[in-house]
């Protein structure tokens, strides 16, 4: 069935009689070509780019709860790609850019809008390291613009400019970022799949892999063996644990992360503003409520909440930066499960085990990264190569010093 | 002595004294603080004829007060001797031990209660986390107090101490004082 | 959350800093003819299991001691600390 | 009016108010929503999507409907709970979501389009043409969504936090709350009791059943008087607890100061951190409406809201025989609100209960196995529709109670993801056995509802956390109550063609639910997101388990397999400003002062934040129009003559023990111990990583005494990891550590009379070059007898001292160094200048040792000791380290006069400009009054074998770029004989 507007009339107008279910509940099949392990926003794109894409058939997504009940359905919606370093910008930008025709892809609103975001400037050593920063976004092909004051203050008047303890001095925008409506990314690319004859079995836990010869052969599930030519991994927040039981220890610890949701308000904030100098960051939602989070936690967790000290923190934040969203009430917050690698940045690549194949290690940043890294994911899994943007995301580059660490903060993956 | 004139931690030539409701607040600038920490192996030394005390304590003997500070890490109070080279002092009690000055490392505000021990908790109750209805006589804490780095001392039931960073005084008063005016009805 | 400090009792785990895995503790020996490859996998891999964990904490704001903790990362539960100096030196005796 | 008799309201205090710019009475113990009910005012709301008139549904803090936006100005706070918002005098609300009146909104006009609007219908339009997305689609769907209005003003009010600890916290003083504060207080817990409500008593205060044969006010009265006289009972009224977190912390706002019109000089609202050792969650039970068409008019309540708002606040929203008021139920709890309403002369129309064999407990009009199929009424309900069998008949009726059973309060019980279970008997869920730990549920939240089966069992909670916490419970004698078993039926909608709602404010109907069903959107999580059922701000506390049922009901498993649903913080809203509490402003967060603050105020100099620290980043002069003027001015000052620079913020640590040098050889990649005593080092500290990452200078004072400093970034974090390796990996090293920067007040005098100018201070110190040559170090006495150290480093290149004195002297002598310098023409010198120096000098800062780079970009390769393991040694060997190519590189531009800027990219001289041609980047760049023009630093590909070439720095963001030849990163003194002197 095609989505359109048209479509939308014509059901209002004869009861709705004609809707079909969004993606089917087949039972798993014996045996598959390739298996995705992960019914999330990278496993959902991953199938999805395979069978559109790359031409794959014989493909069946994995999902041991319902589809996008990871961090797809738990995250502040943002994208962008204003990244640094060389390992990263290509694959963001490339992202960005499957971002911008990804409803006519799936046909299916995600609601990509392109509002903007903002990095606040808050010093003149931040400022240049904007600089650089907007200047390698532009090298690799993505948009960036360096605001002065002036020009930020006329964009975003209701920042606390004037009373700060961490003066407001600028930013580095990026005006094609800005938010997608979550659930819809991993909707649109679970029926998207699901229309190209992908299997996507939810309630399947993959509980173990059969592995001979240093080759993999299927995987356990809750639900019996299944047998694959190729296996991808992408289950980021439990990485850890489902490559464990193919013997592997990753570079990576789990952490939490909260966001949070504010009760709906009519339009306030236009796009994503990040506070440099405080952990806050926040946008508003098509529905209203203002999107915001902060740092982790900082602690390793798979629990899926948080604590409140961050929460405070957070909001302590929120309330120095901008004052006025003070009356406004927290109507929600949540917590994920974060793959956080020791550099900050992700992994694709094939492991050890021949036919065995990861993708994980998103940290915090996975949401805008889902169309590029399930493509990227695809490319590989298709082809056994590297996708071009995603050369550097290699699981050897930690023992042999290639990390790439915006940050600058070193193999500690509560300061990425 | 030196020409110079020293200045307290929040700036003034003469320690600052305010007082909200029930509760005084006053810089004390005049007292000497100096840390000891034993060597490996070295036995417990008793400078001045003191005990030292347990993790969580203060004692005091005299103008000498000692708070815990860290495993085989103390750090000693001297009433009134801030002028004088106290780490020395102290170093001649424990020669064995590492002494450093902390003179000026820290500044102490002295909050008295004129309502016993109620408002005293009840600042506490605002300011810190930690259980201000256990937090008596004798008691002595580090902690975090609006992200900054805090000794606390319970010196008496009306009386507590607050040594914080010298660079930050002036947050930490700010601190208190919001506090304490906002308790003014107790 | 809240951690039971040896010696402090239970403290608010904001008053701490935490670091990671208390594998952390067992820098490999640097002169080993592989201590590239160990150092590797010491700085950079972990186990990170869901369940029991031991991990160290820094009380930053307090003591400045560094402890282990054992807590269970997937209920937060914590079954216990200890001074990582006392668990160091008691790893020098052991080995020796 | 329609006011009662009898209530919990002071008539003798009137209290006048405004809605929506008319002005009506209430009185003291009304909320807003009771006085409007009492001023005959129904309609207050707008839904969220249809925009259809919606009148108050509940009494307490689950409303979904009379939302409104709260007071005026910056004070404005949208959506607010007109049911809990209390009564005072000069109220205003104003009613939201709406375009034109609340009567008269002009998107009330979606309702005829609602076919369209149907669940998850703009996933699969807005599509075409794309751009019009951002430009069309969105912002109307922007502009339509959302509820209240923010002011767009700072929040006005002040805000505090504080903790408290205690044995016992009870959430709630119910019945159940009540019984379990009175137990605990008498074993002489310390006991805190937190309820929401301005008043203790939870439905006590809105049933009429008796206790003791007496009004159960009485007995609450009686209670509180005894309460009075426990030392170790804390009680806070108007106190939500809104989380749940690890190991007993609970989250708790009280609203200090919400129910007066302005704070005064009061705080708002304070967030209390409270540490519990057991928690009672004594939180009670929310009734659920049944499902009908149009069941969402202004006059369609929720039945025990209504006998609440008869019973406590004495209102009815009707008195008239002619429209008089129904009860729907399927259980035995909706005929006390038709007894209820009754004993207060209310006119009743009937009970219409959905059960054939329903029970009659009064002399009412008994509909048994009968439903309410349909309701008239734009902006409030005229007439409803009852049906039995086949038979349907139109009724005059100006409000209706629907009583659809109760749903247990386990917010809390489940904050840490442990599920509720079904319960057969109660058709509802209860709290599970994986629950917070010591968090023990009591009373209605617990399925235990009737007033004598709360009472006791929130006294056996208190007996089981008494007894956890090893102390003795006392027995408390409870008074006799009702103890009424509640029958009902598994009846959860009433089927229909027309809308039915589920979710009042949300607009989610049973024909949502049945559209995601049949989309395959089954997942009760999936259904939650596809519809955004349970999403509102109530959320889902009166739709969550109906929509479960319909859902059931269509796949044909029992609720509890389709699904449960779980509950987050916060319980209910908590507004922003009280989780951000504090100081907002300049107090946000600490702020340093270095030593000589006042006196650099006092000289008019601009400070700079650099971490926490204020540092003067430059003094202006009279005459001095640009800050580039006074950054010149103060760095020739130091090539040329003198200057005075405070660079107390570098860390400082005092290093002592035994060992204390082979620590320091293991800490820093070079051999810092071995310095000898009287001398200073300069060393480079790595990360485990092998990246460079703090460099700093070692001063030995004693054979076994050094002071190591680090950048002011890292101070904290370098202390951080020393203590990490002197306990957990070399425990047997004699070392003792101890931060000292504060310490000590450091003074830099640079310049070539800075010699002459230290002599002027020092007390019989021989400064002569071969006594104190370069990197010495010395304690020694100034202005007559003040203790100091004296180190002779240099940063800027230039002969140069730093001294530390007592941090109280620092001021003074910063004072005294002007004065005695002024005939050498001393200068002090800010960050800025700091920064031109040390970049004519080539020393790395931030921007260079930036956590990315290596010791061998830095040019300091030769650092790491191959001699000796230290941190980091190993690790930088790496290939991808080793091979880095890239150096650091002094930069000069050639035939431009055009400012340099740090963060240009590195290119060749016509490459093109694409990432993969990038070769490096400019880190730091500046105006060299010495080199008389723009220099820079920076990081090149092959930098070191590139001298004189031509490259280009590419700025694209600013539209600049400019050639520039590369040469050694120093442009002063390359020798460094300045500095030897």
């Amino acid at each position: 069935m095609k989505f359109s507007g048209f479509k939308v009339i014509k059901e209002a107008l004869t009861g709705h009689k004609g809707w079909t279910p969004l993606w089917r509940d087949p039972e798993p099949q014996s045996a598959y070509d390739i298996i995705i392990v992960g019914g999330g926003g990278h496993g959902l794109a991953t199938a999805f780019y395979l069978a559109k894409t790359f031409g794959q058939a014989r493909i069946a997504v994995l999902e041991k709860g319902w589809l996008g009940s990871g961090n797809i359905g738990r995250n502040t919606t943002i994208i962008r790609s204003n990244y640094l370093l060389p390992g990263n910008e290509p694959f963001y930008e490339f992202s960005m850019k499957l971002w911008e025709k990804l409803e006519q892809e799936t046909n299916f609103n995600s609601m990509v809008s392109q509002r903007g975001i903002i990095n606040l400037i808050h010093t003149d050593a931040q400022r240049d390291a904007y600089r650089r920063r907007g200047n390698a976004m532009r090298f690799a092909g993505a948009d960036s613009v360096l605001l002065s004051r002036e020009e930020l203050r006329e964009k975003v008047p209701f920042l606390n400019y004037d009373n700060a303890r961490f003066p407001i001095k600028g930013g580095l925008m990026q005006p094609r970022a800005g938010t997608a409506r979550h659930d819809g990314v991993a909707w649109g690319y679970a029926r998207g799949a699901d229309m190209r004859g992908v299997d996507i079995i939810q309630n399947c836990e993959v509980t173990g892999f059969k592995i001979e010869a240093g080759k993999v052969l299927g995987v356990e599930t809750s639900r019996g063996f299944i047998g694959a030519k190729k296996v991808g991994v992408a289950v980021a927040g439990s990485s850890s644990r489902v490559m464990s039981m193919a013997g592997m220890r990753l570079p990576i610890e789990s952490h939490v992360l909260q966001a949070f949701v504010s009760e709906g308000l009519k339009p306030t904030i236009p796009g994503v503003i990040t506070f440099g100098a405080g952990h806050f960051y926040i946008s508003q939602s098509d529905k209203g409520g203002l999107v915001f989070g902060g740092d982790i936690d900082g602690y390793n967790s798979y629990a899926q909440r948080g604590n409140l000290p961050v929460i405070e923190d957070v909001l302590e934040g929120g309330m120095a930066l901008m004052p006025m969203i003070g009356r406004a009430r927290l109507l929600r917050g949540w917590g994920g499960v974060m793959d956080m690698s020791m550099d900050g940045s992700p992994i694709i690549d094939r492991t050890g085990i021949e036919g065995l194949y990861f993708n994980g290690g998103w940290c915090y940043g996975g949401f805008k990264a889902t169309p590029a890294s399930g493509y990227a994911f695809a490319h590989l899994l298709a082809t056994d190569r590297p996708h071009d943007t995603a050369r550097a995301y290699r699981l050897d580059r930690f023992a042999k010093g290639y990390v790439i660490d915006e940050r600058g903060a070193g193999a500690q993956p509560n300061l990425h | 002595m030196t020409d110079l004139t020293p200045i307290t931690a929040l700036g003034g030539t003469i320690a600052r004294v305010e007082t909200y409701g029930a509760l005084s607040l006053t810089e004390n600038p005049a007292m000497a603080l100096a840390s000891l920490a034993l060597r490996k192996g070295q036995s417990v030394p008793s400078p001045f004829g003191m005990t030292l005390p347990e993790p969580g304590k203060w004692t005091k003997s005299g103008a000498i007060g000692v708070y815990w500070m860290a495993k085989d890490q103390w750090m000693v109070e001297a009433e009134g001797r801030a002028e004088e080279d106290f780490a020395r002092v102290l170093k001649v009690e424990v020669p064995e031990a590492s002494v450093t000055e902390q003179t000026d490392g820290w500044a102490a505000i002295e909050i008295t209660s004129s309502k016993g021990a109620a408002p005293i908790k009840a600042l506490l109750e605002k300011l810190v986390n930690l259980d201000a209805a256990a937090f008596t006589h004798g008691a002595a804490l580090r902690t975090g107090l609006e992200h900054m780095s805090v000794f606390l001392i319970r010196r008496a039931e009306d009386r507590l101490a607050v040594w914080g960073m010298r660079s930050s005084t002036e947050t930490l008063w700010h601190a208190l004082v919001v506090a304490a005016r906002r308790l003014e009805d107790i | 959350m809240l951690i039971p400090h040896p010696l402090l009792g239970l403290r608010d785990a904001q008053e701490f800093t935490y670091l990671g895995d208390a594998n952390l503790m067992n820098r490999p020996d640097p002169n080993a003819p592989n201590a590239e490859a160990m150092f590797c996998d010491y700085v950079f891999l972990r186990d990170n299991p869901a369940g029991v964990h031991r991990e160290l904490w820094y009380h930053e704001q307090g003591d400045r001691s560094w402890l282990v903790v054992t807590r269970n990362t997937v209920t937060h539960e914590i079954l216990g600390a200890e001074l990582a100096s006392d668990v160091a030196l008691a790893h020098r005796e052991g080995s020796k | 009016m329609t006011r009662l008799s009898g209530g919990l309201i002071d008539r003798n205090t009137s209290f006048s108010f405004t809605f929506d710019s008319k002005t009506y009475t209430g009185h003291e113990g009304d909320t807003l929503a009771s006085a409007l009910l009492a001023n005959g005012v129904r309609l207050m709301g707008r839904s969220f999507k249809y925009h259809r008139p919606r009148g108050v549904v509940a009494a307490g803090s689950e409303e979904p409907n009379a939302m409104v936006e709260l007071r005026s100005g910056a004070r404005t706070e949208p959506n607010t709970r007109a049911t809990v918002a209390e009564l005072y005098d000069g109220l205003v609300a104003k009613s939201q979501n709406r375009i034109g009146s609340l009567a008269f909104d002009a998107l009330g006009v979606n309702d005829y389009f609602a076919p369209f609007f149907a669940a998850g219908f703009y996933y699969k339009t807005f599509m075409w043409p794309r751009a019009f997305w951002e430009k069309l689609y969105e912002p109307m769907i922007r502009r339509a969504a959302g509820l209240g209005r923010l002011s767009m003003q700072a929040d006005p009010d002040s805000y505090d936090k504080g903790f408290l600890h205690c044995d016992v916290l009870v959430i709630g003083a119910g019945a159940a709350g009540l019984a379990a504060a009175l137990a605990s207080a008498r074993a002489g817990a310390q006991v805190i009791l937190c309820d929401e409500d301005f008043r203790l008593g939870g439905r006590l205060m809105t049933e009429s059943h008796r206790l003791d044969g007496a009004p159960a006010t009485d007995w609450i009265s009686s209670l509180e008087a005894e309460f009075e006289t426990f030392p170790n009972l804390r009680i806070m009224r108007r106190t939500t607890v809104f989380g749940v977190y690890d190991h007993g912390i609970y989250g708790a706002v009280e609203r200090v100061s919400d129910h007066a019109a302005e704070p005064g000089d009061k705080v708002r609202q304070t967030l209390w951190r409270i540490t519990a050792k057991r928690a009672i969650l004594a939180a009670g039970a929310t009734e659920r409406h049944i499902p009908f068409a149009d069941n969402d008019r202004p006059g369609v309540m929720l039945g025990a809201a209504m006998r609440a708002y008869a019973n406590r606040w004495a209102v009815a929203p009707t008195k008239s025989a002619k429209d008089p008021i129904a009860i729907f139920t399927n259980n035995d709890d909706g005929h006390r609100t038709a007894l209820d309403l009754m004993s207060k002369n209310v006119p009743i129309l009937g009970v219409i209960d959905s059960r054939e064999n329903a029970p009659r407990f009064g002399d009412y009009d008994l509909f048994a196995g009968s439903m309410v199929t349909g309701t008239k009424g734009r902006l409030g309900l005229k007439e409803i529709e009852i049906t039995n069998g086949g038979t349907a008949s139109w009724h005059r009726c100006a409000a209706l109670g629907v009583s659809g059973g109760w749903n247990p309060n386990v917010h809390l019980a489940s904050h840490h993801r442990g599920r509720p279970v079904w319960d057969d008997t109660l058709l509802s869920f209860v709290p599970g056995a994986d629950g917070p730990a010591g968090l023990i549920p009591a009373g209605a939240c617990a399925g235990l509802g009737s007033t004598a089966k709360a009472l006791a069992d929130g006294a056996k909670a208190a007996r089981t956390a008494l007894s956890e916490l090893g102390m003795k419970a006392p027995d408390i004698a409870l008074p006799d109550a009702e103890d009424m078993p509640v029958s009902q039926a598994d009846f959860w909608h009433v089927p229909g063609k027309k809308r039915a709602w589920v979710d009042f404010q949300n607009d989610v109907t049973v024909k949502d639910i049945v559209l995601a069903h049949k989309e395959n959107m089954k997942p009760v999580e999936h259904l939650k997101r596809w519809t955004t059922l349970g999403m509102a701000t109530d959320q889902g506390k009166t739709s969550n388990v109906s929509a479960l049922a319909v859902m059931a009901e269509l796949t044909g498993k029992s609720i509890p397999q389709t699904g449960t649903t779980i509950f987050r913080s916060p319980y209910t809203g908590v507004s922003l400003s009280v989780l951000g509490g504090g100081d907002t402003g300049v107090n946000f967060r600490p702020r340093r002062l270095t030593p000589t603050h006042t006196w650099a105020k006092s000289q008019g100099a601009e400070f700079v934040e650099v971490g926490q620290w204020m540092r003067a980043q430059y003094f202006p002069q009279a005459g001095e129009t640009d800050w580039r003027e006074s950054v010149d001015r103060e760095a020739k000052a130091v090539r040329k003559d003198v200057g005075l620079c405070d660079v107390t913020t570098l860390g400082k640590v005092d290093v002592q023990g035994a060992d204390a040098g082979e620590f320091l050889n293991r800490m820093y990649s070079n051999m810092m111990g071995t310095v000898a005593v009287g001398k200073v080092r300069y060393g480079l500290m790595l990360r485990e990583d092998g990246f460079a990452y703090d460099d700093g200078t070692c001063a030995r004072l004693g054979e076994d005494h050094y002071v190591v400093t680090t950048t002011t970034a890292n101070a904290g974090l370098v202390y951080r990891n020393m203590e990490f390796a002197r306990q957990c990996l070399w425990p047997e090293l004699d070392v003792q550590l101890i931060s000292t920067t504060d310490a000590w007040a450091q003074i830099a005098i640079a310049g070539p009379k800075s010699r002459l100018l230290l002599e002027r201070v020092v007390d019989e110190f021989d400064l002569s070059n071969d006594a104190f040559p370069f990197m010495g170090c010395a304690k020694l006495t100034v202005c007559k007898g003040l203790r100091a150290r004296l180190f002779r480093i240099s940063f800027s290149g230039e002969l140069a001292y730093e001294i530390a004195v007592p941090a109280r002297y620092g001021n003074a002598l910063m004072a005294r160094l002007m004065e005695l310098g002024s005939d050498l023409g001393v200068t002090p010198y800010g960050t800025e200048a700091l920064g031109v120096l040390r970049i004519e000098k080539g020393h790395a800062a931030g921007a260079e040792l930036n956590g990315q780079t290596t010791a061998k970009m830095l040019g300091l390769g030769r650092m790491v000791s191959v001699k000796k393991d230290s941190i980091g040694a190993v690790m930088s060997r790496r290939e991808g380290l080793a091979s880095d190519a890239r150096r650091l590189v002094g930069l000069l531009p050639v035939g431009s006069t055009e400012r340099l800027m740090a963060g240009s990219h590195l290119f060749a001289q016509g490459a093109a400009q694409t990432i993969e041609t990038d070769q490096g980047w400019v880190t730091s760049a500046c105006y060299s009054p010495h080199v008389g023009g723009y220099i820079g630093l920076g990081y090149l590909e092959n930098g070191d074998t590139r001298m004189n070439e031509e490259i280009i720095a590419a700025n694209p963001v600013e539209g600049s770029e400019m050639r520039l030849r590369v040469v050694p990163a120093h442009f002063v003194d390359p020798e460094g004989e300045r500095l030897r002197d």
